[in-house]
């Protein structure tokens, strides 16, 4: 069953655990600028938000990739990158409207949320269970469109001007 | 080097000049954080220098476990001679600076010099740079914070605000919008050097040595962190802290005045429905679960947004009486944009309106300054023109020794202040003999880095858990009565101890005892690939007990300086559950010995050559 | 399925598949420098070469382009496949001297020098970034010239490619790292292309993220209501994205 | 009216106004204007009698031909005149041209420069001969019949049948003695399947050099998926000193047409191309002509021979790149990107040109499928080897009396092509080796003159049969030397992809240029071997697995001579300056003082009259000296 990561803002504290167990598991290093999920803290406004790979259902990632090196996981509908196939031109990275991937800082790979094969280190770290891994079931996917429409209507809101 | 960076940044600011330390030199004998620091401090600075001059130092040091997965671990140590006490100093902070530094590749940064104009560094990684500060100049802690943010959202800053530029012994270092390093005066170190800020960017991470091993250790601390009382009462924690502190007869009032304050009960009430009233979000540092903080909005208050750390309203209430919390609120957010030590502060007010009340000084003194407890809005005034040191918040400045001092007039007399001269840590010391006796033996440089969690502090309200916990630390539940003196050099022993782990591990002093010793030393394994032995580690924590003491003794430190102020010697308490309590000279002169012979110290309290032969120190 | 023996081990694999591929899947390494999945085979390097024994003939041949016959036996590590190789690294290593993946592969097979004259190169040939340029980005921005000896990579009359995107795939695949980018401020040069472009600078933090013809590229891929925050660099998407998602939650 | 032929009679007829072009009623002067003609000076041999007959106002037919092979005796002129057997004249020259231009005019025979005269003409298509009159007029006895000359005697010419026999530009001439009726019979008579069988049962293999068999490779491509097919004829002739293809290219260029079409047949190709280097100017413009003149005639086009067939040919230039001669290089040339070989496979026959099935063959392949359809498998297959059939046009070049190009059929000995048809070795020189296959093959020695050439043979000594370039070297000849030339050629015309090939060559080279120097090491010769082992095993293409072939075969067959330079610091054939020096011997030096003049270093002092004296430190090994001396005083050692 396809499944999706989603967040509950309300309870993220802004530790950034999630960062690091990602950077733990998938680099077996601590570093948050390899992590493939970021908070964005506003400090000022006392506001958290975990910036990851929506694994949107039509990916512009997928559609650049000039080396057909992304594609979508059978099994979890993670959109996955092949390392081996990639060729680091990097145009996912530039057309991707949430920043949902980035560049390795030291190795030359693309990083993005994989959803750990389906059982995400984030989801079962994060101290407040700010995650959730939800599959698409019907409920999911009603779930999944409230948590990206914050995203979309984003989108929509730039179209209309500046940030 | 798993768990460390393996570098200390060493930049004197005289000179221009910046170079590196290697880290291994000195992890072995001193772990890292407090422990390093105390190392670098000893052998960088001649004895009795001034503490504001070129030649101190201010060393900023991480630990192993800072900004690794390990729970907790934001922290950053900061230790300096201190300019309110011309002794050690330091102070500890958690938040997110420690582990940027650490992923920047370095575990530390020590400052030496002064520059000549004012200047700020920016470390990206490699990069390295001293840079113009004269526009960041005058700002405060909030403006400073953005402005170096500006374009650079991920930079993590340290910086000092009005108060430190302007050399107050009660200034603190900042880091962002939050987290403080308060104590010791090591706002006014920096301040000294012309340094405003140093702002942190790293993308380089950190190594571990045993990941899988990590994740299961971590997991097993976060369980253990969630079980203390702390985690389960947030948010509301922020306001039933005043209610602990009242329940376990820790609070005091004004400048320890001898009766209970009539609204403390009013005002804890104001508290919980102005929390109540405005929107609070529980915050955490880097990978805690305690979400100890919270952000606070305040309705109708523009710009205003704070993020409060519960640990500092009391004190505002307390010491200036203050029983409206808008006023607490004000206050608190101003000291964190001034740059301000909050307790400090606080003290040296309350201080201030009992010399006031008593005479000693008068409307001439304060330039019409009123300090009346109970006077928020005075008291803001006031605050405001310590940290500029206008008129009489020039002498206020100065802490309260120091202050008292230059005031002159006798008013020693009414000053109430730990060793050195630093306010008491936030609570009632006389009935708490364990703490007093901490307070005065103390090398750390801050008495909260000495006192934090002794079980006498509950006894009152968790009787039982608090016998369970003195049996397991000295072996009888009567310890834990904290009137009693009996046991307590032991039990001071103990928590200096961890706290001095916990420090140089990088860790966070409040869940360090909850979680247990043996969970921090897993973890410090799993992540350095040292495999320490628990007697291993705790030899480490006394030689940099020991060396802490004899940077003190160095600096002149005697047996007598070991103490409090007279005042509560003298002083009983006249109501309350603590009727009637003081510290008895002769019995208090008796656990010090005690103590100093547990430490392995001669009566003067120097460390025996013994001592020193088996901690390597000779 | 096939059914063929490597190095005495017998697998089963299906149709299709290259014995350097086959190797890899079966976790038998082999060592290559020319071999990249997204182009596929090329044979360059000479790198990968195996022993093998087709109807009890036995030869050399590049495992990357040698396609997996049912019945054939590999031998990835033979003495006469390793005395090949030694001496081809060796080769290489005369040509390269400097480049850490050569080293690298001189020490793992024994080659402690060369014997073959020095030429002080950084590049080895492979042609990655040719083919990549070529099948990948699809703008064919270099190439090889001359022949022989004198054959290099280099982009059409040795002067700026008016079609390079400044993407920087070519110098990721290089394996030697003889395609250095360098990005300075507003622009970004690549020498070994004689090739300097205009960068993108973000509308938000002003950081330059992006070479001026990368982002127009992304543009013409058609993706429509994309253009709006292409002028961001991704940190700033993120943040951008984030501050609103705030908005909306207050 | 059209021109197109559609039915026998037609092509009858065309053979008919062939055959009086071929043999008119008035004297038919043919001049070899082949490339090879032409650099003798056969252009102006061709002017002078052009303006000479329209001067004289002689009725006589002047007609460009190709090259008869017999290269040493350039320019040659045939003359034909009715009642007359074929006469040819040998190292023409303008002069020469006007006396024979007078003689014809005189109703004489002129028997200066004659090589020899031609009593029969033969028809191979058709297994026909055509006898010329015997000239019963003159005594002919004396000039020596064509047929018996050693040059000629041992040769069978298949390919190269038409060669200096017909005018290129005129495809009657190509009809008469034969040509398209193969084509004609493949169309009406045989299924393509037939063809290919037919082929196939010739045991025809390519002539480019790897000889693998033309019949398989035609099932492949026959075989292959796909509606688009090639056919390709491979005309990248690269070898230095070989020339077999230019001189088809030039003489005959409708057999290589013809071959093609019916190839196109066989495979079911509709469109061809002919890969040609730009270096062939004439080849190109012979070819261009050919493809018109086809297309006039309908055997190239829409409706070949009646509609039976749809096929057209187009030309590609190739720059010249020894390497695209492979032919996944030469596609990817044609593709026009860097002609550089790829792995095989997929082979063209199943992704070619533009990634379609696509059959490539070569000139001389080519050119030999109008015989085999004509006279069938069995008689093409009863000529040559048991695995090598047919004949092979060789370019024999170098110490060699008799310069040229042969076709032979395979299997003849080496020594019957260098002693019997190639005359020997010139001065009375000893002969040393023959390099065949070009820069890519190998070096034959001496002691191996009686091996039968054939692909097998040649390979199991080491060197390779080509496209058939041999180059005869001589005691004279260093064979470090000649390794080290080879080498260096390779090392600019490999594409440079393989490691093994490009960086291999370079570091083989250098190990023969350090040995020619005198700076050889022990151990060189093992290490050039294990060098060798690795380029030939290792690399891609033919040119890389053939390349160190020359290294291979002659530190194999003349090792003493490389242990000579290594060890001894001496060139036994004294080629290798850094090896040799040159000293006067007092016996025979007559002091003449020439070689003083002559030496630009001023190395040589002496008095007249007195023996010479060489200054060794200023002697720089030109040669100079050697070269002027009358009295063979100056020798080498």
């Amino acid at each position: 069953m396809k499944k999706v990561l989603i967040v509950n803002l309300e309870k993220c504290v802004g530790c950034r655990t999630c960062e690091l167990i990602c950077s733990l598991t998938h680099e077996r290093r601590c570093n948050p600028a390899e992590a493939r999920i970021t908070v964005i803290k506003f400090e000022e406004k006392g506001q958290n938000i975990p910036m990851y790979c929506q694994q949107c259902e039509t990916p512009v990632c997928e559609a650049v990739c000039p080396a057909k090196a992304i594609y979508r996981d059978s099994l979890t509908g993670a959109m996955l990158v092949d390392t081996k196939r990639c060729i680091g031109c990097r145009m996912c990275i530039l057309a991707c409207p949430i920043g949902g991937l980035s560049f390795h800082p030291t190795r030359k790979e693309i990083i993005k949320c994989d959803l750990c094969k389906g059982d995400p280190a984030c989801v079962k770290y994060c101290p407040e269970g700010a995650f959730e891994v939800v599959s698409l079931d019907a409920i999911g996917v009603k779930r999944r469109r409230e948590n990206i429409r914050k995203f979309s209507s984003y989108l929509d809101m730039m179209t209309g001007g500046k940030e | 080097m798993n768990g460390y960076s393996g570098k200390i940044l060493f930049i004197n600011l005289s000179e221009n000049q910046i170079s590196t330390i290697e880290t291994s030199l000195y992890s072995r004998e001193y772990l890292g954080g407090r422990g390093i620091g105390v190392k670098l401090l000893y052998d960088m600075v001649r004895p009795k220098q001034d503490p504001l001059g070129p030649e101190n130092i201010l060393v900023f040091m991480t630990g192993p476990l800072t900004g690794t997965f390990t729970p907790s671990s934001g922290r950053v140590d900061i230790v300096t001679t201190s300019p309110e006490s011309n002794l050690l100093g330091g102070s500890n902070a958690g938040g997110f600076w420690g582990p940027e530094l650490k992923w920047a590749g370095y575990d530390g940064v020590v400052i030496k010099g002064k520059a000549k104009n004012p200047v700020y560094i920016q470390i990206y990684n490699d990069e390295v740079n001293i840079k113009d500060a004269q526009k960041l100049w005058g700002k405060d802690v909030f403006e400073t914070v953005k402005i170096l943010r500006q374009g650079n959202e991920e930079n993590q800053v340290a910086c000092i605000g009005p108060a430190g530029e302007n050399k107050s012994n009660l200034s603190g270092i900042a880091f962002n919008f939050r987290n403080y390093a308060a104590r010791a005066g090591v706002g006014a170190v920096m301040g000294a050097k012309n340094l405003k800020a140093i702002a942190v960017r790293g993308t380089k991470g950190s190594d571990i040595y045993d990941t899988k091993a990590l994740q299961e250790i971590c997991l097993e601390i976060q369980n253990r962190e969630k079980m203390m009382p702390l985690y389960k009462d947030a948010p509301s924690w922020h306001w039933k802290l005043f209610q602990s502190l009242e329940k376990d007869g820790k609070a005091f009032f004004g400048n320890y005045e001898p009766f209970l304050w009539e609204d403390r009960i009013k005002a804890v009430q104001n508290v919980k429905e102005f929390i109540q009233q405005n929107h609070l979000k529980p915050e955490s540092c880097l990978t805690c679960p305690l979400r100890c903080w919270a952000h606070f909005s305040v309705r109708g208050e523009e710009g205003a947004p704070i993020i409060a750390c519960q640990g500092t309203w009391p004190s505002i209430a307390y010491f200036m009486k203050l029983s409206d919390p808008y006023y607490i609120w004000r206050i608190y957010t101003l000291c964190q944009k001034l740059g301000l030590d909050v307790g400090g502060t606080s003290a040296v007010m309350a201080l201030a309106a009992d010399l006031y009340e008593m005479g000693v000084i008068s409307f001439k003194d304060t330039k019409g300054v009123l300090f009346e407890l109970g006077n928020g809005k005075a008291f803001a005034e006031a605050i405001e023109k310590l940290a500029k040191r206008e008129d009489f918040g020039d002498i206020l400045a100065e802490g309260i020794k120091k202050a008292v001092q230059k005031i002159g007039r006798r008013a020693e007399r009414y000053a109430v202040h730990s060793k050195g001269g630093t306010e008491l840590w936030l609570m009632e010391v006389r009935p708490f003999k364990g703490a007093a006796l901490a307070c005065a033996v103390t090398d750390s440089g801050s008495c909260n880095r000495a006192t934090y969690a002794f079980p006498d502090f509950y006894y009152r309200s968790m009787q039982k858990q608090a016998k369970m916990v003195a049996k397991n630390i000295v072996g009888k539940e009567e310890a834990a009565d904290p009137t009693t003196y009996d046991y307590k050099p032991k039990t001071v022993l103990f928590y200096e101890n961890m706290h001095i782990f916990a420090d140089s591990l990088g860790v966070c002093a409040i869940p360090f005892q909850p979680v247990g010793l043996e969970l921090w030393s897993r973890s410090f394994s799993a992540c350095t690939g040292i495999k320490l032995q628990l007697n291993d580690l705790m030899l480490t924590v006394e030689r940099i007990r020991t060396l802490e003491r004899l940077f003190n003794c160095r600096e002149g430190l005697k047996r007598e300086d070991d103490t409090l102020s007279e005042r509560l010697f003298k002083e009983a308490i006249k109501e309350g559950p603590w009727k009637g309590e003081v510290l008895d000279r002769e019995k208090f002169e008796a656990m010090k010995d005690e103590y100093y012979f547990l430490r392995g110290w001669d009566k003067d309290g120097r460390p025996t050559e013994k001592t020193l032969e088996k901690l390597g120190l000779k | 399925m096939l059914k063929i023996v490597i190095d005495g081990k017998e697998a089963e694999v299906e149709e299709g598949l290259s014995v350097l591929e086959l190797a890899e899947k079966i976790g038998v390494k082999i060592p290559t420098l020319c071999y990249h999945p997204a182009v596929g085979a090329y044979g360059a390097c000479r790198v990968c070469i195996v022993e093998v024994i087709e109807k009890g003939l036995s030869k050399l041949t590049t495992s990357c382009t040698c396609p997996v016959e049912s019945g054939i036996e590999v031998k990835t590590n033979s003495e006469k496949v390793k005395k090949t190789r030694k001496l081809i690294v060796e080769m290489l290593l005369a040509r390269c001297p400097d480049a850490k993946i050569i080293q690298d592969l001189a020490k793992q097979l024994g080659v402690e020098k060369t014997r073959a004259p020095q030429k002080n190169e950084n590049c080895i040939l492979c042609g990655l970034c040719v083919r990549i340029c070529r099948e990948i980005i699809a703008v064919d921005a270099v190439g090889f010239a001359n022949r022989g000896n004198k054959r290099k990579v280099t982009t059409p009359f040795e002067i700026q490619s008016d079609v390079c995107l400044g993407c920087g795939a070519c110098a990721f695949v290089c394996p030697t790292g003889a395609i250095k980018i360098e990005d300075v401020e507003d622009k970004r040069k690549i020498d070994m292309w004689h090739t300097e472009l205009g960068k993108v600078k973000c509308e938000r933090c002003g950081r330059y993220f992006s070479p001026v013809p990368l982002l127009e590229q992304i543009k013409k891929k058609g993706l429509r209501e994309m253009s709006d925050f292409l002028g961001l660099c991704p940190d700033c998407r993120r943040l951008v994205l984030a501050n609103k998602l705030m908005g909306r939650e207050e | 009216m059209s021109k197109k032929i559609a039915s026998l009679r037609e092509l009858d007829e065309l053979r008919k106004r062939g055959l009086k072009s071929l043999y008119p009623d008035k004297p038919r002067i043919m001049v070899g204007m082949a490339t090879c003609g032409l650099a003798t000076g056969g252009k102006k041999v061709f002017e002078i009698l052009s303006k000479g007959i329209e001067k004289n106002g002689m009725d006589a037919k002047l007609v460009p031909t190709g090259c008869l092979g017999y290269c040493q005796k350039e320019p040659l002129v045939d003359l034909l005149r009715p009642g007359w057997p074929r006469i040819i004249y040998q190292q023409m020259d303008p002069e020469k041209a006007e006396k024979l231009l007078d003689n014809i005019n005189q109703g004489n025979i002129w028997r200066e420069n004659v090589l020899a005269k031609m009593e029969e003409d033969e028809f191979l298509i058709f297994d026909e001969k055509r006898k010329y009159p015997s000239g019963s007029k003159a005594n002919l006895n004396n000039i020596p019949s064509y047929q018996q000359l050693p040059f000629y005697k041992k040769q069978l010419r298949i390919a190269t049948r038409n060669c200096g026999f017909i005018n290129p530009t005129n495809l009657a001439e190509y009809v008469a003695r034969g040509g398209y009726y193969s084509l004609f019979k493949v169309l009406t008579q045989y299924e393509p399947e037939q063809v290919i069988e037919e082929v196939m049962n010739s045991g025809l293999r390519g002539r480019g050099g790897a000889g693998f068999p033309t019949g398989r490779k035609w099932i492949y491509s026959r075989q292959a998926k796909g509606d688009t097919k090639y056919v390709i004829c491979n005309a990248d002739e690269g070898d230095p000193g070989a020339y077999m293809d230019r001189s088809i290219l030039e003489g005959d260029p409708h057999s290589i047409l013809e071959g093609m079409i019916i190839g196109a047949y066989a495979i079911g190709a509709r469109e061809g191309y002919i890969y040609v280097r730009a270096e062939y100017p004439l080849a190109i413009e012979r070819l261009k002509e050919a493809i018109h003149q086809a297309q006039d005639y309908g055997f190239l086009g829409n409706d070949i021979l009646g509609g039976r067939l749809s096929f057209s040919i187009n030309i590609s230039r190739g720059a010249g790149a020894f390497v695209c001669g492979e032919e996944t290089a030469l596609i990817a040339s044609i593709e026009g990107r860097q002609g550089e070989p790829r792995p095989r496979p997929p082979f063209p026959a199943q992704s070619g040109l533009w990634g379609k099935p696509s059959n490539i063959n070569n000139v001389e392949t080519w050119a030999n499928i109008p015989v085999i359809i004509a006279r069938g498998a069995d008689w093409f297959s009863q000529i040559g080897t048991q695995r090598s059939k047919g004949t092979k046009v060789f370019s024999v070049v170098g110490k060699i009396n008799n310069t040229g190009l042969v076709e032979v059929p395979m299997g003849i000995t080496l020594r019957e092509i260098i002693y019997d048809i190639g005359g020997g070795i010139p001065g009375g020189k000893k002969f040393k080796a023959v390099q065949t296959g070009g820069p890519s093959g190998g070096c034959v020695p001496s002691w191996l003159l009686n091996l039968p050439v054939d692909y097998e043979q040649l390979t199991k000594v080491g060197s390779i049969m080509g496209s058939g370039g041999m180059i005869v070297i001589d005691e004279d000849t260093c064979v470090v030397d000649l390794a080290r030339y080879f080498l260096s050629f390779l090392q600019d015309e490999s594409c440079g992809k393989c490691t093994s090939c490009r960086e291999g060559i370079v570091w083989m080279l250098e190990i023969l240029t350090r040995i020619t120097h005198g700076k050889g090491e022990e151990g060189d010769i093992e290490l050039l071997e294990q060098i060798a082992e690795v380029v030939k095993n290792a690399s891609l293409c033919g040119l890389g697995k053939t390349a160190p072939n020359s290294v291979l075969t002659t530190s194999l067959y003349f090792k003493d001579e490389y242990e000579a330079h290594i060890k001894d610091k001496q060139c036994p054939a004294r080629v290798c300056r850094d090896l040799i020096t040159y000293i006067i011997n007092e016996e025979k030096c007559t002091g003449c003082m020439r070689c003083v003049k002559e030496c630009v270093q001023e190395a040589i002092v002496g008095e007249r009259r007195k023996p010479h004296r060489i200054i060794q430190e200023k002697c720089i090994k030109c040669g100079i000296c050697y070269e002027t001396c009358k009295f063979d005083a100056i020798k080498l050692e």
